[in-house]
């Protein structure tokens, strides 16, 4: 039968969060990047909670962690489209490679 | 055991068999209710309105649904030069098939349930919610300004409406305290959960009318000012999918009223011996399915009298009344329970 | 992991996948195909097209969204909180009691701040 | 009047250093009243209560000058015990004189600052009451740690007043002296570092001293930390290629700032020398012993020869000041007793006598708003006073006898003939040269014909003339009777060259 | 968990409470009223500190599961981060009654990122940490952003959220790593599993997890390799924010870190490890010393020159790390043991008062000339002195001239860098010190040389708000070098209970 090991969540995992990395790298588009920052975090829920099975299936530690990620990534995700908003009245644009009033 | 004869095939077999007659039987199921729903529907709005309805195809109508399904099937596939085309084809895909797979997690009798999973619930919201993305797809992806204000709209209502639905079900698990719907059935056997918790049922009566479009929340299709909103640019069975998937959610939605509030697939006082009786064995295989659907059609019935009813409200009366009503009140609902709950225990 | 018990959802899932996929697939290939440029313009009640699809929209969609978020991600304490509501005591209630306050204080920030106010 | 010390609680030199800032405070708080001369009476006051305090502690110091007990009026309190840091201060015939003379410039410029302090008053005497504060714990700080604090302390109250109060080119000068301090400074706060781990006692001179680590060490890592003692007081000295920054915080400060600087701040550098380098290295002093006294010969050479050179009178005396400085670096190398006590007679000599230089300068520059030698001429005339005055302090600062720059002098060279002869006839041509450029001063600036421009200048004021003969009370008390100085120092020489072997 | 456990949370209760009143009281405020929404706040908080120092000797350790602690360590650091919260709020009632369009949000905000820190700070999981550093992640890009119809301050804010959402992110993955090795999440028993897994073959995996962890950490920090937002969003972001941010998330973020560098290097038999870390982290701090001193020489406004000073500070800091990570043993008896932990702790505690105030004072000028461009408050020290004395004794004391606690906190950190062998590391940083003087001096220069250039001053009055952090902040600088015996028994006392 199918059978599924923890490397296999892992590299899950692991591919989510590079792909994520790569996004933000990659795109200029400030939404693309917000949403690369949760692919992120998708990742690291991936890990959590598959390492919280097989590793310590007694305990439920990475299950929490995993609910106050997402919580946390939504009001992040919230808060970051609220500030998109802001930047884009005054920018009228959500490219990052045009927010250069700061010098970076 | 219904399916006992299986026991004889090799483990590949049953799996196989396992996966897939269950779900083929809920599937028939639905499909036919869709289709009786629709004639019923019609026939019962007539009723309601001094009028026929569908009365030509067949004995009082009832052939007129295969008739316009023949229709949908035949019809012309248009789709305009603008639209995002994957996006576009996907989006009735979604939305039938969201509404399909919700009934994955819903008993018509005791073990009569594809996946008696823990987080029932949970799962069938969950998948149910994808049903906003179709709408929003559809939306976003018809280049036509009416659908996407139209898919706004729809998204908007049901995310409002989304957050009063689940609120208005917490009491129901502070008294069980699980979220499996088969379960929540078999503690309604002694008395329906309509009577601790009727403001419970109000609230998610009311929601679920937003949540599942019908009127008087039918925004999101509103004729008058949207054209045919979310779907103007749909047509022959891309349309039907989400007419189809829509009536399914209904569905849904009544069994759930049905499963939460009113004793599920249990008729009136099934503490008593002899009526509990019937719900086992071998009757239980016929009678529970039948009461659990006389039940559902008879709520769709009153959501169909609610539509021949009311006036369509606007969209800002729509969505300040989900914050500014309904929310404080499940919010004080649920605690009261917790408080009586904790007080009684 | 062997995947055990939830084979029939499995059924489910990839029949409600297919069968939706089918027909669609189906009508298409059933349904005549004429075409012609007037049918490809974007349908506004026949009149020509005007303006993009996609303009700005009504703030208060976004500030719904923004509360929907909140409330939807409180959801996933409140509902295990419930169905564990029989084994905790008193305190789990209060404790609660304060979380929702916290909610119920953003609610009321919203009111008060017009974002349910639909103009 | 007097008590005997190891009693004398009431006197501390904590109160010495307390009082100016509570002159400070008071100013502080005294509202808003900008224009007002009440910041100069309190200055004033606080100054001359400090000068008296610590004129009550000499005379109560004086009869206890032998003996066994090194350091009296010892305030300590037990700072931050994780660091073998405390607060420890005392006074030893070495810093008694150097703290007398500290108060006693303080308050003279406290009064020379009648008119300098009108612009900002309040923070002017602030600051002045402060940098006291600081002056007079440089002196007295027997921690090292604590030495060094009020060694950088002292920079900041500097750093505002030339900054603020100076010349044109007051932000290059302030900054210049603040550059050249700070950075110096780091080389005694590595030293500092590494007595602290190699020695392992602590931060305070005394027992760093009494547990004679550092003579165990090998000579190059003594001659490294003597080094960054000796960088950062160089500095301050100055010696020869250190002193750059000098010539400019002088011309830039006002009167009563240069007056300090002179008198006192550059007294801190020999001072530490003597104190720190001398008494933590006496290995590397004697090895690096010749060394200094070139040093101190190329001091008074090139800085007499610079002063004949300048046109502007506050450069003449800036670099006079290098050129006396010499003489205490030479009688300092010199290492012995007589030499020793010359050089430090001759600090204080020179602390009083270039305060009357510059502020017979000031009196000048008041008048005539110019220190161009060559714009100035026959002004014994308009101001005999001044002028007679002026002759007296050329006296003075040339070593004629009756003044206690003569007897510094004479210790000096008689001391460091003995070890150095051949330096010690160069460094005689320092005097020489002293005289040739005081005089020639005198003469461009006081005699000549008359010059028209210069007709309405008025003689010295009141309180310039007490000013200026105060000092000069000091100079020729102590010219006279040198062993009121002597008394006091002679114990704290012979001691040190007791360490130097 | 107990209800007596709730003790020891009772600060932080009283802070939630206070916060809950502010915020539906702002909603009934009128707007030109809106500072009572701040001295709510601020009563809140000094109840708070109030509270924290009541329960000093609370015997119970842990509560809530173990996720949160109440150590002397998390007692002390509660309370440093506390007296940052306490005085930005007193520094922002002028601020925001004339620049913000939304004062009462302001305040309740900061309480909000204080209660953050808090948590941060008496974390004993990296549950905790986590909902803590994104607390006060979170409502600082808020505050960041909060002029939002300047595109300076939105493009602070949208940067500052990039960087915080990638490095929490980053430290999570870490996290899980380390989650994944040791199976569990409690800080000190995954801290003393994965010392002894950062030396065996699970070592790349582990290493990668530390460097993760402190990554994600160090953004916090503004430690050189993660410092590139840090002059941006100081300088899109008001003087009060920047305030709170160079002080309270430094804090914090040292809060963690120097407990994880306890639970993971400190075990026995990992001296060889535990000195690779050091070098790496001396490299750091080095790097933080040079590249913030250096950049900052050049700057023409205040608060990026300040933001480079304070990357130059978080340098100093972690060169207390260093030592504390290298210096194992006791030194020989006749000297003072100086402990590397300490000595950071007692920096970071005078970098509070001496930043806060130094930040203070500026807002003020700034405030008075219109622009926060140094030339711009050229000469306006006569305007008012007190406040010019105060914030000039603040830059003194940042660049580590006495009698300030500057000096003093400097001096122990490289005594301890040098006791444990990183002599050149206390090179470095003390002819950084002397660099750093240089452009502290400019600011002073141009606030008492400089002739006035901005000819229409604002002279209102700044209030009793800045007039009292100023106050603070040199009562801080002073006092703390004043009465540093008492002032370092008690970190010590704390340390000794990390």
């Amino acid at each position: 039968m199918l059978s599924i090991t923890l490397n296999h969540f892992l590299y899950l995992a692991s591919a989510l969060f590079c792909l994520g990395i790569f996004g933000i790298i990659v795109s200029r588009n400030a939404i693309k990047v917000l949403l690369s920052i949760e692919v992120m975090l998708a990742g690291v829920t991936v890990a959590f909670v598959a390492i919280s099975r097989y590793v310590t299936p007694d305990t439920i530690e990475g299950q929490i962690i995993t609910v106050f990620i997402l919580t946390v990534a939504a009001a992040e995700a919230a808060i970051g489209l609220a500030i998109l908003l802001a930047v884009y009245r005054n920018y009228q644009t959500v490219d990052m490679s045009r927010f250069n009033l700061l010098k970076w | 055991m219904f399916f006992s004869f299986t026991q004889a095939w090799p483990l590949w077999a049953q799996q196989i068999f396992y996966a897939i007659v269950p779900a083929v039987l809920v599937l028939a199921v639905v499909m036919t209710s869709v289709i009786i729903l629709v004639w019923y529907e019609r026939r019962w709005l007539g009723f309601l309105q001094h009028r026929y309805g569908p009365n030509r195809v067949g004995p009082f109508g009832l052939l007129q649904l295969i008739a316009d399904a023949v229709k949908m099937m035949t019809k012309e596939d248009i789709m305009n030069r603008d639209v995002h085309k994957a996006m576009f084809t996907m989006a009735p895909i979604i939305a039938m098939s969201a509404a399909i797979i919700s009934w994955a997690v819903i008993p018509f009798g005791e073990g009569q349930i594809i996946s008696n999973m823990d987080m029932g619930i949970f799962f069938l919201f969950a998948v149910a919610g994808l049903g906003t993305f179709a709408t929003i797809i559809a939306g976003y992806a018809s280049a036509n300004k009416w659908s996407t204000l139209g898919a706004m709209r729809g998204v908007g209502q049901a995310i409002s409406y989304e957050i009063p639905l689940l609120f208005s079900l917490v009491p129901i698990f502070l008294m069980t305290g699980t979220f499996n719907l088969q379960e929540i059935v078999l503690q309604q056997q002694g008395s329906w959960f309509i009577w601790y918790q009727p403001f419970a049922f109000i609230i998610f009566y009311i929601c679920m009318t937003a949540e599942v479009n019908r009127t008087p929340f039918d925004l999101p299709e509103s004729e008058s000012e949207l054209v045919s909103g979310f779907n103007t640019e749909y047509s022959g069975f891309k349309f039907g999918g989400f007419f189809m998937g829509e009536y399914i959610a209904s569905l849904t939605m009544c069994a759930l009223i049905t499963l939460l509030f009113f004793g599920g697939w249990y008729l009136p006082f099934a503490n008593v011996p002899a009526i509990a009786s019937l719900h086992t064995g071998m009757s239980g295989y016929f009678i529970n399915p039948i009461v659990f659907l006389a039940k559902t059609y008879f709520f769709f019935g009153v959501t169909v009298w609610v539509r021949a009813t009311l006036p369509r409200v606007t969209i800002g009366m729509l969505l300040s009344f989900a914050w500014k009503v309904l929310i404080p009140l499940t919010i004080v609902n649920i605690f009261a329970t917790g408080l009586v709950l904790y007080i009684l225990r | 992991m062997v995947i055990d018990g939830y084979g029939p959802l499995l059924g489910m899932i990839m029949i409600g996948a297919v069968l939706p996929t089918a027909l669609v697939i189906f009508a298409w290939l059933l349904g005549p195909k004429f075409g012609s440029r007037l049918k490809e313009t974007t349908y506004e009640c026949g009149m020509e097209p005007t303006s993009e699809a996609t303009g700005r929209f009504h703030i208060g969609y976004y500030l719904y969204a923004l509360l929907f978020f909140v409330f939807e991600i409180e959801m996933i304490y409140i509902f295990p909180w419930a169905v564990a509501f029989h084994d905790l005591g008193l305190l789990a209630l209060i404790e609660m009691f304060i979380f929702v306050t916290i909610l119920v204080i953003a609610l009321a920030y919203a009111w008060r701040k017009g974002g349910l106010q639909w103009t | 009047m007097f008590v005997n010390p190891t009693e004398l609680n009431t006197l501390s030199i904590t109160a010495l250093m307390v009082i100016p800032l509570i002159g400070v405070l008071i100013i502080a708080l005294q509202g808003k009243s900008e224009n007002t001369k009440a910041p100069h009476y309190i200055a004033a006051a606080t100054t001359f209560t400090v000068f008296v305090l610590s004129l009550v502690m000499a005379f109560n110091y004086w009869p206890y000058a032998g003996g066994d007990n090194q350091y009296l009026f010892r305030d300590t309190w037990d700072w931050v015990p994780y660091l073998n840091f405390s607060y420890d201060v005392a006074v030893d015939g070495l810093s008694l004189p150097m703290v007398v003379l500290t108060t006693f410039l303080l308050f003279i410029c406290s009064l020379a600052s009648w008119n300098v302090g009108d612009k900002q008053p309040k923070l002017y005497f602030a600051l002045f009451l402060f940098l006291e504060t600081a002056l007079i714990g440089v002196f007295t700080s027997v921690d090292m740690l604590l030495f060094f604090i009020f060694w950088e302390l002292e920079l900041i109250p500097m750093y505002f007043l030339i900054g603020i109060w100076g010349g044109a080119r007051r932000e290059y000068a302030s900054t210049k002296f603040i550059l050249y301090t700070v950075l110096a400074s780091a080389g005694m706060f590595i030293s500092l570092l590494a007595i602290y781990f190699l020695a392992g006692v602590g931060f305070s001179y005394e027992s760093v001293v009494a547990s004679g680590v550092l003579r165990e060490l090998s000579m190059l890592v003594q001659v490294l930390l003597f080094a960054g003692f000796f960088l950062c007081f160089a500095v301050k000295l100055p010696v020869v290629p250190l002193h750059t920054w000098l010539p400019d915080a002088h011309v830039e400060a006002p009167t009563p700032v240069s007056v300090l600087l002179a008198g006192v701040l550059l007294k801190m550098g020999a001072y530490g020398l003597f104190r720190f380098n001398f008494g933590l290295f006496p290995e590397a002093t004697q090895y690096l012993a010749t060394t200094l006294a070139v040093l101190g010969v190329i001091n008074i050479v090139y800085g007499a020869m610079l002063a004949l050179a300048q046109t502007d009178m506050k450069k003449v005396i800036a670099y006079s000041s290098v050129s006396h400085m010499g003489f205490i670096l030479l009688g300092l190398a010199s290492l012995n007793h007589m030499a020793f006590n010359g050089g430090i007679l001759q600090m204080f000599a020179h602390g009083t006598i270039t305060a009357m230089m510059f502020l017979m300068v000031g009196v000048i520059y008041d008048r005539a708003h110019t220190r161009e030698i060559a714009k100035l001429g026959g002004l014994a005339q308009q101001m005999p006073m001044a002028s007679s005055l002026f002759l007296i302090t050329s006296f003075a600062a040339v070593g004629v006898p009756g003044f206690n720059g003569f007897i510094a002098e004479v210790l000096t060279f008689v001391g460091a003939f003995q070890s150095f002869p051949v330096l010690t006839i160069i460094a005689a041509l320092g005097i020489v040269l002293s005289a040739a450029y005081m005089l020639w001063l005198q003469e461009r600036v006081f005699y000549g014909p008359r010059k028209a421009v210069w007709n309405g200048l008025k003689d010295m004021n009141g309180l310039e003339k007490f000013n200026m003969f105060a000092c000069l009370f000091v100079v020729m008390l102590t010219g006279i009777l040198p062993f009121l100085i002597l008394d006091i120092i002679n114990p704290a020489t012979v001691q040190l060259l007791g360490l130097l072997g | 968990m107990h209800e007596k456990d709730l003790i020891m949370i009772f600060p932080e209760l009283l802070l939630i409470a206070a916060i809950f009143i502010a915020t539906v009281a702002d909603l009934f405020i009128r707007k030109e009223n809106k500072s009572a929404v701040g001295y709510m706040v601020l009563l809140g908080m000094i109840g708070a500190m109030a509270a924290l120092i009541g329960i000093k000797d609370y015997s119970t350790t842990f509560t809530y599961a173990g996720t949160f602690e109440h150590t002397g360590y998390s007692w002390w650091f509660r309370i440093m981060i506390l007296a940052g919260g306490i005085l930005t709020i007193m520094m922002s009632f002028v601020y925001a009654q004339e620049r913000q369009s939304k004062p009462g949000e302001f305040f309740y905000l900061i309480a909000i990122a204080t209660l953050g820190g808090m948590v941060m700070a008496g974390s004993g999981n990296m549950i905790t940490v986590f909902l803590g550093l994104e607390m006060l992640s979170i409502t600082s890009y808020v505050l960041v952003g909060m002029q939002r119809e300047k595109a300076f301050a939105a493009e602070a804010s949208f940067k500052y959220m990039l960087y915080g959402a990638v490095s929490s992110a980053v430290m999570l993955f870490g996290f899980a790593i380390i989650f994944g090795m040791t199976g569990t999440l409690d800080l000190a028993e995954a801290g003393a599993q994965l010392g002894g897994l950062l030396q065996g073959d699970a070592s790349p995996a582990a290493t990668m997890a530390m460097i993760m962890v402190l990554g994600g950490l160090g953004y916090k920090l503004a430690v050189v390799p993660f410092h590139q937002w840090c002059p941006d969003v100081y300088h899109g972001a008001s003087y009060p924010v920047t305030a709170f941010l160079s002080v309270v998330s430094k804090i914090a973020g040292f809060a963690i870190i120097i407990r994880l560098v306890d639970y993971v290097f400190m075990g026995s038999g990992l001296e060889a490890l535990a000195a690779q870390w050091a070098l790496a982290f001396a490299v750091i701090a080095a790097a933080s010393m040079i590249l913030g001193n250096v950049a900052a020489l050049p700057q023409t406004n205040v608060k990026r020159l300040l933001a480079y000073s304070s990357i130059s500070h978080g340098g100093y800091v972690l060169l207390g790390i260093v030592a504390f990570m290298s210096l194992r043993e006791a030194a020989p008896s006749n000297i003072a043991f100086l402990d590397g932990a300490t000595s950071a702790v007692y920096y970071l505690f005078g970098y509070l008062f001496m930043n806060i105030g130094a930040f203070a004072g500026l807002m003020h000028f700034s405030r008075m000339a219109g622009s926060s461009e140094i030339k711009d408050i050229a000469g306006l020290a006569k305007k008012s002195p007190a406040v010019a004395f105060v914030t000039a004794s603040c830059l003194v004391s940042l660049a580590g001239l006495p009698p300030f606690i500057g000096f003093l906190a400097k001096f122990y950190l490289f005594g301890a860098a040098v006791q444990s062998g990183y002599l050149w590391l206390a090179l470095v940083g003390l002819v950084m010190s002397i660099v750093s003087l240089y452009y502290y001096a400019k600011v002073i220069k141009a606030l008492y040389f400089d002739e006035q250039t901005v000819t229409d001053i604002n002279t209102t009055p700044s209030g009793a708000g800045v007039t009292s952090t100023l106050a603070f902040s040199f009562a801080g600088i002073l006092v703390s070098m004043f009465l540093a015996a008492p002032l370092i028994e008690i970190i010590r006392w704390s340390m000794e209970r990390l």
